[in-house]
């Protein structure tokens, strides 16, 4: 019948399934490795290295950055970034980069820190978590496919969702007047 | 394959923990869930009464009809004269049952008047939050020094009425004790009342009703009804700050606690640690239960619940915690001091 | 008993072949994409749900198994909860309601002496329409993007912030698709109801089954445009960011629940009125005599629509509406059990009084009683705001929806089956595996089933992916979990009696039990035209008429698609249109109309884009070719 | 049994007209199902407009009512395109293919000026779909409406041509005169949808 060859085919298909739609719980699926301690250490600004950066897989994955989304809120980066309008801290939705855009960059930013205000999360949130956030902020400046990046929360809205922000091309600037 | 789950292993201790406190509409324990009983007996009793004639009638009339098969000529006489005996019966039938329904019906309005009717004099007041996947509560007090927050297990006096307000933080939620009271759904950007009274001690298990999400099936809540100054004695507890007074080992753990991942998401009044984006922890220690109802409150099961929480409740928000084998001792020793 | 089609001299022979000629579909592939027959586009809709019904079993299959003993880990939660919501998704709108249609748009045009339906290439529209809706919803399943939010998809929990990824736009737009398709179905039924009927069936005269489908289809017009509406907000909430939903921006929850069950309530009874259409015809057909009160049963039939659309608040009385709403829909809860009754008492009189002849189709007849009174009986519970606070959203509603919907409209539709397969097929169906059939899923049902309700009270909630040990829910959870494999062994053995029957079956006959109405005067099974000359309707049961059919129509033209048309109340001849002839854009219509509705779940822009191809395809669908038109512009007759 | 039977177990009908107008006709009753359909999703939205607003301490919520000058133009511009619409339906009942052709062409010319204007009432609308629930609703309401007028633009299109390049039948006329009333109720739909967008937020 049809119907069922048409099922089979899909079965086949289905034996790899869409990464976009697993729910990936912390701790269970691969997520990228860290990138190598020298970069980790590297807090010149500016162009980040040539060097490979690590993909962050999370970023093919709604669920994970929609976990991203949360723990936005939940660890108040809002305080400082204004959900990425920026305030205390430098915007996040434009195209300015001042530590670099890479996942690695915002992995070690958020890691470490930075001078002038942004404190270390490292071991304080679990290194998956920080994956996730490191997705999502990417997904501000419409760095993720649309149909990965989070839609509109059920909250008073900010503006446009992530999935429908324009892509920002990012641009390396250097550190803000203010903060010098 | 990748859709079989990670396998939470909960221990016969934990399966045991969980057998103890009843979850069952049939064994009313308080006034509300009394009326909604008794109403039940009605309404079950006038049903198979109604049923069964049903049946009856039917082998009845399979009984005494005659047989046939395809060849036997059809009897369409009906089509031509009116059959009053067969319109008597099915008149009285209907009216049967119509009078029955209005039995009922009269009876459900009784006992909503009842349900609404509750006398409500020296009411604890307490506001149950949902959260995916676990229970906030704040007993509220005219006194705020007396306001206190515990989660997952709540406490309430024998024959003093309850009112609980109930709020969702982000999908709708059910708040449903069957042996005190019925359902009520909590919905985000809405609150809702329950009133309920307890009125024999025990302990009883409630959960949510309403599918909200990945670990609906893991969302419990214990209610312990017990003699009213008992109550008293476990609010006073409750709303003691955590002590100060550590051995060397418990205030690595608490050095612990506050390094690592534990201090972003929950409190612990007097340590400093006050997020609030998981159970508060300051009483942790005088629960029987772990994880919203699914574990049993000891130390191994909690030393698996903070390294693995994804083996034992997959979905679950709590992020998994790696810790040294020291940090982990010293962390649990200064839990375990959370009473 | 007299039937209707046996050619009795030459004449009507080779007017038998010519209409044969005219009204069949094209051969080859071709011809297969272009069919629009009633017959076989029904046939094709038909065998389309019934696979949909065993895939949506497979998956409860699973369910149980995982809910088999406490703690199982065969499945996790996030399959589970697919699991359940593909479970309820395909039952509610990929089989139950489209079943229904499929069978009505097969036996309506035969019930009326029709020679077809009313619209055929839109009758084929619908039915491709439904097949890529289904196809697609299960293609996404396969790809782990099945919808997880429950087949009612609650927001929040299915809005944009709670359900990240596709999953439920698939969802929303797999219920545009069965909506367009049920919606343009009901029109088509309504239409040739009303217009097609054989001269002398007049309004009062119209088969009882007949009646059933146009009651449904009135009620599928006023039903399903509010969950089409609610599941369009659900997505551009998710997708371009509207509020319906968002309470912080003035949306509300609650407006989803209600929407969803001004449709959701009514749409059990479109599920189960039809059914009580399949009762009427065989408890007449094997008991030997007309259905008592066959005013009662039409005004019941119609009473239960209107009452349909006054109750849906009994799936929200754990929500904070006022106390005083909700006694309101207690009481039209409770009366709607009235006329269902009614129905019950008068084919019991029936019975009573008639000749029985117990083939598998009255066993089925027989198993609604049991099961579906007892369904109705825990529906008046539910009607109860207090009783209902305490089973609401339990195995006991569980167990309650499955003894409606499977007592109310499986057992009744498998008795169909057994009927009306000779006039499909041409042959009986085995009565051997037939009565196994019965017997195993009666007693597989019930053993199934009944534990639930227990469940529920010992406090056990849905939707959950497990349960811890010790709460004594072990063994009921086991019993349903044997009873569930049961009903797949029954459901099977129904297979296997279909496929050996198709080929080696009993030879049925134009009118294998002797029944009344007018698809048994034709042959089994009927020719391309239905009838080689359409009958006069002499009463409600014509065949049974003492004097047969008193006339037969004639003076249709047999070499192009040519109808009768009839009055709305008296069924007086009228017109004789000619209907289209088949084509093959209805199907690449409905190609075009996926093709937007997929594309419409990734971006917006797709609904401007994508109508494009769907003007193209339906304008030369529109688009008369010459041939035919002069042709029948030679022959017309201007009013 | 009209007409007459010649003889006994024969119902001639072969005098019957081919076609024919009215509820005679299944187009007829067709489109009568859709504007059912169709209607019945007008109300519901309008009745979520209303829940909503119940639900809501300002209305319309953070945002001024729509202008009324395009919407009111375009409610009379519909009204007026009754006229031509009507007049078409009169001559296809006539079977006159000349005034056929005339008064579909007007009804087209009404069918671009009312769909020209209605680009200009979205820009008039003082709210966006994804600004609050109450530009979602109305945002809704516009759509659903439009889209009703496109369609009914592009059918009368397709008809139109075809009355000008054949080839034509009787029952060509009966798809005009339906095509005519599916109009009608195009028009008329509206005028709850204009109150209740352009003057409920005033009240």
């Amino acid at each position: 019948m049809k119907t069922l060859l048409c099922l089979c085919c899909a079965a086949l298909l289905s034996l790899s399934g869409c990464y976009r739609e697993q729910r990936p719980l912390p701790g269970a699926p691969a997520t990228a490795s860290t990138p190598d301690p020298l970069r980790m250490t590297n807090l010149q600004p500016g162009e980040p290295k040539a060097q490979a950066n690590p993909a962050n897989p999370y970023e093919e994955n709604a669920y994970a950055v929609s976990q991203g989304k949360r723990l936005f809120k939940q660890y108040n980066c809002n305080g400082c970034h204004a959900s990425g309008g920026g305030d205390a801290g430098p915007p996040l939705m434009d195209d300015k980069w001042i530590y670099g855009h890479e996942p690695a960059n915002i992995y070690a930013s958020i890691v470490q820190g930075r001078p002038n205000g942004m404190p270390s999360f490292g071991g304080h949130v679990p290194e998956d978590q920080v994956w996730q956030l490191v997705a999502y902020i990417r997904s501000m400046s419409g760095q993720l496919r649309s149909d990965v990046a989070p839609a509109r929360s059920d909250s008073l809205s900010p503006g446009k969702a992530e999935q429908r922000r324009e892509r920002e091309t990012p641009a390396s600037v250097a550190l803000p007047q203010s903060a010098k | 394959m990748k859709r079989i789950a990670a396998l939470p292993v909960l221990s016969l201790a934990g399966a045991a923990a969980m057998a103890a406190p009843f979850q069952n509409a049939l064994k009313p324990a308080g006034i509300q869930a009394e009326r909604i009983h008794d109403l039940w007996l009605l309404t079950v009793g006038i049903c198979s009464v109604v049923f069964a004639a049903v049946l009856v009638a039917l082998l009845l009339a399979l009984s005494r009809a005659g047989r046939s098969d395809a060849a036997t000529p059809p009897d369409v006489a009906s089509l031509a004269a009116p059959e009053p005996r067969l319109k008597r019966n099915v008149l009285l039938a209907v009216g049967a049952s119509i009078a029955l329904l209005l039995v009922l019906i009269v009876a459900d309005f009784q006992t909503d008047r009842l349900l609404g009717r509750m006398p409500l004099s020296d009411a604890v007041h307490i506001e149950v939050t949902a959260h995916q996947w676990w229970w906030e509560a704040r007993y509220n007090d005219p006194e705020p020094g007396k306001i206190f927050t515990t989660a997952n297990e709540l406490h309430i006096p024998v024959g003093r009425p309850v009112i609980m307000t109930l709020k969702s933080s982000d999908v709708i939620h059910t708040f449903w004790l069957p042996n005190l009271h019925g359902k009520k759904d909590m919905i985000p950007g809405r609150t809702s009342l329950i009133r309920l009274r307890a009125d024999q001690p025990g302990t009883y298990r409630g959960q949510c009703a309403e599918f909200c999400g990945l670990e609906h099936a893991m969302m419990a809540f214990l209610v312990t009804a017990e003699p009213n100054d008992r109550y008293e004695a476990w609010a006073d507890a409750q709303r003691r700050e955590a002590s100060n007074v550590l051995s060397a080992r418990e205030s690595r753990g608490r050095q612990v606690f506050m390094e690592r991942s534990c201090v972003m998401c929950h409190t612990v009044q007097g340590s400093g640690a006050n997020a609030v984006f998981g159970p508060d922890l300051t009483h942790v220690a005088s629960r029987q239960t772990l994880a919203s109802g699914v574990l049993p409150n000891n130390r191994q099961q909690m030393a698996a619940w903070v390294t693995q929480p994804q083996k034992l409740k997959p979905g679950t928000n709590m992020p998994a915690t790696k810790l040294s084998g020291e940090e982990l001792e010293a962390l649990l020793d200064y839990l375990g001091t959370l009473k | 008993m007299t039937t209707i089609t046996t050619p009795t001299h030459t004449g009507q022979r080779d007017s038998a072949r010519q209409l044969e000629q005219t009204w069949r579909d094209p051969p080859g592939l071709y011809g297969w994409f272009a069919a629009i027959n009633h017959k076989t586009i029904a046939v094709r809709f038909m065998l389309t749900t019934f696979g949909f019904f065993v895939a949506g079993g497979v998956l409860a299959l699973i369910m149980r198994l995982q809910l088999a003993r406490p703690e199982n880990t065969l499945v996790g939660p996030d399959f589970y909860n697919q699991l359940f919501t593909m479970h309820g998704t395909t039952m509610m709108f990929l089989f139950a309601v489209p079943v229904m249609q499929a069978v009505g748009s097969y036996l309506v045009p035969l019930m009326l002496g029709a020679r077809s339906l009313a619209f055929p290439r839109m009758n084929a529209f619908a039915y491709w329409i439904f097949l890529f809706g289904g196809l697609m919803l299960y293609v996404a399943f396969l790809l782990d993007i099945g919808p997880d939010a429950g087949w009612f998809a609650y927001v929040p929990l299915s809005g944009p912030d709670y359900s990240p990824g596709k999953r439920v736009d698939f969802w929303a737009q797999l219920v545009t698709f069965t909506e367009l398709s049920a919606l343009l179905e009901a029109v088509i039924l309504i239409t040739t109801i009303f217009k097609m009927r054989a001269p002398g069936m007049t309004l009062n005269r119209m088969p009882l089954y007949v009646w059933t489908m146009l009651v449904t289809s009135f009620m599928v017009l006023f039903a399903m445009p509010s969950v089409m509406l609610a599941s369009t907000a659900l997505i551009t909430d998710r997708l371009v960011g509207t509020h319906f939903y968002n309470p912080a921006e003035g949306g509300d929850a609650l407006l989803w629940q209600h929407l969803f069950w001004f449709f959701g309530h009514p749409e059990v009874y479109l599920i189960f009125i039809p059914p009580l259409g399949f009762m009427s015809s065989i408890i007449a057909t094997f008991s030997r005599r007309p259905i008592y009160g066959y005013p009662a049963m039409v005004l019941a039939v119609i009473a239960t629509a209107f009452l349909a659309f006054g109750l849906w608040v009994h799936h929200m009385y754990a929500t904070n509406i006022p106390e005083l709403g909700k006694s309101f829909f207690t009481a039209s809860s409770a009366m709607i059990a009235i006329p269902t009754a009614i129905q019950i008492f008068c084919w019991i009189a029936t019975l009573w009084t008639g000749k029985l002849n117990f083939r598998t189709p009255l066993l089925f007849a027989l198993g609604f009683f049991f099961i579906l009174t007892l369904g109705g009986l825990t529906g008046i519970i539910l009607a109860s705001v207090a009783l209902d606070l305490q089973v609401h959203d339990t195995y006991f509603v569980v167990a309650h929806l499955h003894y409606v919907l499977i007592g109310g409209a499986v057992f009744p539709l498998f008795g169909a089956f057994y009927y009306w397969f000779p006039k499909f097929t041409g042959r009986l169906l085995g009565e051997t595996l037939g009565k196994w059939n019965f017997w195993l899923f009666f007693i597989g049902f019930n053993v199934s089933f009944f534990p639930m309700h227990l469940l529920g009270l010992a406090g056990m909630p849905r939707r959950v992916w497990t349960y811890p040990a010790g709460m004594g829910w072990d063994q009921m959870n086991l019993a349903a979990t044997v009873g569930g494999m049961m009903i797949g062994a029954s459901v099977l053995l129904f297979i296997i009696n279909v496929l050996r029957s198709r080929r080696h079956g009993v030879p049925a006959g134009p009118n294998p039990w002797g029944a009344g109405t007018l698809e048994w005067g034709t042959d089994s099974p009927p020719p391309a035209g239905n009838f080689v000359a359409p009958p006069v309707c002499g009463g409600r049961y014509p065949l049974w008429e003492p004097d047969g059919v008193p006339a037969h129509v004639t003076g249709l033209a047999d070499d192009r698609r040519e109808i009768l048309v009839t009055t709305l109340m008296d069924a007086v001849p009228d017109l004789r249109p000619v209907m289209p002839s088949p084509n093959i854009w209805p199907f690449l219509s409905a190609v075009a109309v996926t093709i937007l509705f997929v594309g419409s779940i990734f971006t917006p822009w797709a609904v401007v884009w994508g109508a494009v191809p769907i003007a193209i395809g339906m304008t030369l669908w529109f688009w008369p070719r010459s041939r035919e038109t002069r042709k029948n512009a030679a022959s017309e007759v201007h009013p | 049994m009209k007409p007459g039977m010649r003889e006994p177990g024969r119902l001639d009908v072969s005098e019957l007209p081919t076609f024919g107008f009215g509820h005679r006709s299944l187009m007829w009753w067709g489109t009568f199902g859709l504007m059912l359909i169709e209607g019945m999703i007008f109300a519901l939205t309008i009745a979520a407009y209303f829940y909503l607003r119940s639900h809501s301490v300002t209305w319309p919520m953070n945002a001024a009512p729509p202008e009324l000058l395009w919407g009111t133009v375009n409610t009379a511009v519909l009204l007026a395109s009754m006229l031509p619409n009507h007049l078409a339906k009169q001559a296809a009942e006539k079977l006159d293919l000349k005034k056929v052709r005339i008064w579909m062409v007007v009804c087209l010319l009404f069918s671009l000026v009312f769909l020209g204007i209605r680009v200009l009432e979205f820009t008039s609308l003082n709210t966006r779909w994804d600004s609050q629930a109450y530009g979602s609703v109305v945002w809704m309401l516009m759509a659903l409406h439009t889209t009703h007028l496109v369609t009914d633009a592009y059918d009368s299109a397709v008809l139109t041509v075809l009355m000008f390049t054949g080839p034509l039948e009787g029952k060509r006329y009966v798809d005009v005169s339906e095509n005519a009333m599916y109009w009608y109720f195009v028009v008329l739909s509206w005028l709850p949808i204009y109150a209740v967008i352009y003057w409920a937020p005033r009240f």
